[in-house]
């Protein structure tokens, strides 16, 4: 047996057996020195292509789960999911793709106030966290998404959000909306600028460091 | 937006908004706030939002106002403010401009293109929580092992928690304080009672002079009345037999000991 | 796709989604009327023959586990981060948050008596450590955190504790609280502290330039 497939097959029961994603770090401090994980992974992906169950990265880890397509024959494994509310949806969406942004700018993209029980609920269910501080006056809390959600919805990474590269491209994720355009000011939107975030072109670029 | 507009046509425009807006006022309860009504009213003209008439918007979203009203339904503040705006955005549009701008404003045009931007950006929201909500989810479209196998865990010096989850313990001690009520426990006392029937069955032995602290109960240093208890009580029910006749008391000095006896009437 | 490899992929996909074993009646129950059960069973157990994960039939039915000779990998000490215990957590919210704190003002927040193995557990974590003295008789040691607790936290310093409107944003706040409920500044210099050793300031040094 070569030691790719050896490999393959380790790391085959390891994400099998386990309960989460795992990385690649976590797969490369579990097997024996010198294993060529990502060339194992590769091939248990082809492997895998097509079945019942699929290996997919998520969160910058990798998992087997169920192919979407039999997901009618999971009626005993599904959870009741909590339905999130059309507001606390938005605010989701605005939070994956604008962050790190305050509750301000959040309120300023929906036009309304964010009412208790949108912000809080995703808090609560671990899909939102706080940040850090906009170095700005006030210091506004600033908000994220965390690894939960990126698991939940099956993404890779922030950059892989559905229509991220067009939306940026058409300067839709731009932060820098006149807050009340009641008070037409021109020179308002320049003085908006956050000079520490407002450039970041990727994200976790917050100067708070991640918690690892 | 300062082409591709024709004000000859915005005097029908009100007219045919008013029918547009009509389609719409099916419930009122149904848009979040005014952003919302503006962005399903500019959905009915079916263009770019960027290229929208923010002048037939105008004029859509005052029909809107105004038929919500003649329906007596109650509109919210923030959606006549918005109402009020519009409509001085809109004579702003129409009047022609002036040769001088006033600098302290910006030309009409330029709001108006403001504004779509933040209906095409809310639009890019909504869109991008459908394209998340339909994204297969977790527990709900795929799902993970089910019986994920044990894995022997050492503890490391990482901790989990994040920073909500400092605030929730924080903030709940801090409640349960505010919350916190104070029930004394009423401190258990001898009854008097007790203390008279006690003494009398002790009588037939205390013929002679006996301290006060010997007569009363020691009782227990852990539960029920505490040892002052019992020496009150004691003290006050032997008052009461001393005043019937059936006990002598006395005490040589103020706070020098209390001694009982039982009365002998006939040899005293 | 023949009849007979949807079936193999549906019941990979149902017995690797599965709390337990399912047996071949469970199977037949949750799969299209007709299935060939065993005869994709058959299949299966050929496919997944020598490698990282078996299908195996046990007292139950059949179920997935890792190979055998892969135990070693399933058994690994794995890293796994450490849960405060509620106690704990709560002791170091009010650390946090109160800090410089002694012992005693530490309970009379929560109300009941610190046991010496939470203080100890978090000091031995190296979040909190001991502060100074409070000039007050007895001169009880003061509490506060560590660097590494900013760290953990993501915080860039104490002046980023959420504060008051945060918690309210959250949630966290309930209405019924007293009007005049305020968060205590855990950046507020210390006036009334001495330091523990007055030749390793390796914090805030405004409590120590009492003494000059």
């Amino acid at each position: 047996m070569t030691d790719r497939m050896e490999t393959a097959r380790e790391i085959e029961a390891l994400l099998f057996a386990a309960a989460g994603a795992l990385s690649e770090r976590d797969l490369a401090g579990r097997l024996p020195e010198g294993a060529d994980v990502a060339g194992a992974l590769e091939e248990l992906v082809a492997r895998y292509a097509g079945r019942g169950v699929v290996l997919t990265q998520v969160a910058g880890g990798w998992r087997f789960q169920t192919a979407e397509d039999l997901a009618w024959l999971m009626t005993q494994e599904r959870d009741e999911p909590r339905r999130l509310s059309k507001a606390a949806q938005e605010t989701l969406a605005i939070i994956a793709y604008h962050q790190p942004v305050t509750r301000a700018e959040i309120e300023s993209v929906r036009g309304v106030q964010a009412s208790r029980g949108t912000l809080d609920v995703l808090l609560e269910l671990g899909m939102v966290r706080m940040r850090g501080r906009r170095r700005t006056p006030g210091r506004p809390v600033t908000y994220g998404t965390t690894d939960a959600f990126l698991e939940h919805y099956g993404l890779a990474a922030l950059a892989d959000l559905p229509g991220m590269a067009e939306m940026r491209t058409a300067g839709l994720l731009s932060l820098d909306l006149p807050a009340d355009f009641a008070l037409p000011d021109p020179n308002a939107a320049s003085a908006d600028e956050d000079p520490l975030e407002a450039d970041a072109p990727e994200f976790h670029v917050d100067y708070l460091e991640e918690d690892s | 937006m300062t082409e591709g507009f024709q004000p000859s046509l915005d005097f029908d425009a009100a007219a045919t908004a008013a029918e547009d807006g009509e389609a719409l006022i099916i419930d009122v309860e149904g848009y979040e706030g005014p952003l919302h009504v503006l962005l399903a009213l500019a959905r009915t003209q079916k263009v770019d939002l960027l290229k929208l008439s923010v002048l037939k918007l105008a004029e859509q979203y005052l029909a809107f106002v105004q038929e919500a009203r003649r329906r007596r339904f109650s509109l919210a503040a923030d959606y006549l403010v918005m109402a009020a705006w519009l409509a001085y955005l809109k004579s702003r549009l129409l009047l022609p401009k002036p040769e001088q701008p006033k600098p302290e404003e910006a030309p009409a045009e330029e709001i108006a293109a403001r504004l779509a931007f933040r209906l095409a950006k809310l639009e890019a929201m909504r869109n991008a929580a459908e394209a998340l909500r339909v994204r297969p989810q977790l527990g709900r479209d795929v799902f993970g092992r089910g019986d994920p196998q044990a894995i022997r865990i050492i503890p490391s010096g990482r901790l989990e928690g994040d920073l909500y989850g400092l605030m929730s313990a924080y903030i709940g001690q801090r409640q349960k304080e505010t919350q916190r009520s104070y029930k004394p426990a009423p401190p258990a006392a001898y009854p008097l009672e007790d203390a008279r029937d006690r003494l009398r069955r002790l009588l037939p032995d205390l013929d002679r002079w006996t301290p006060l602290a010997g007569v009363a109960p020691l009782g227990t240093p852990t539960a029920g009345p505490s040892r002052a208890s019992y020496l009150a009580s004691t003290l006050a029910a032997g008052l009461e037999l001393v005043r019937e006749g059936e006990l002598e008391a006395r005490q040589l000095e103020a706070f020098a000991d209390i001694y009982l006896r039982a009365r002998k009437g006939e040899t005293a």
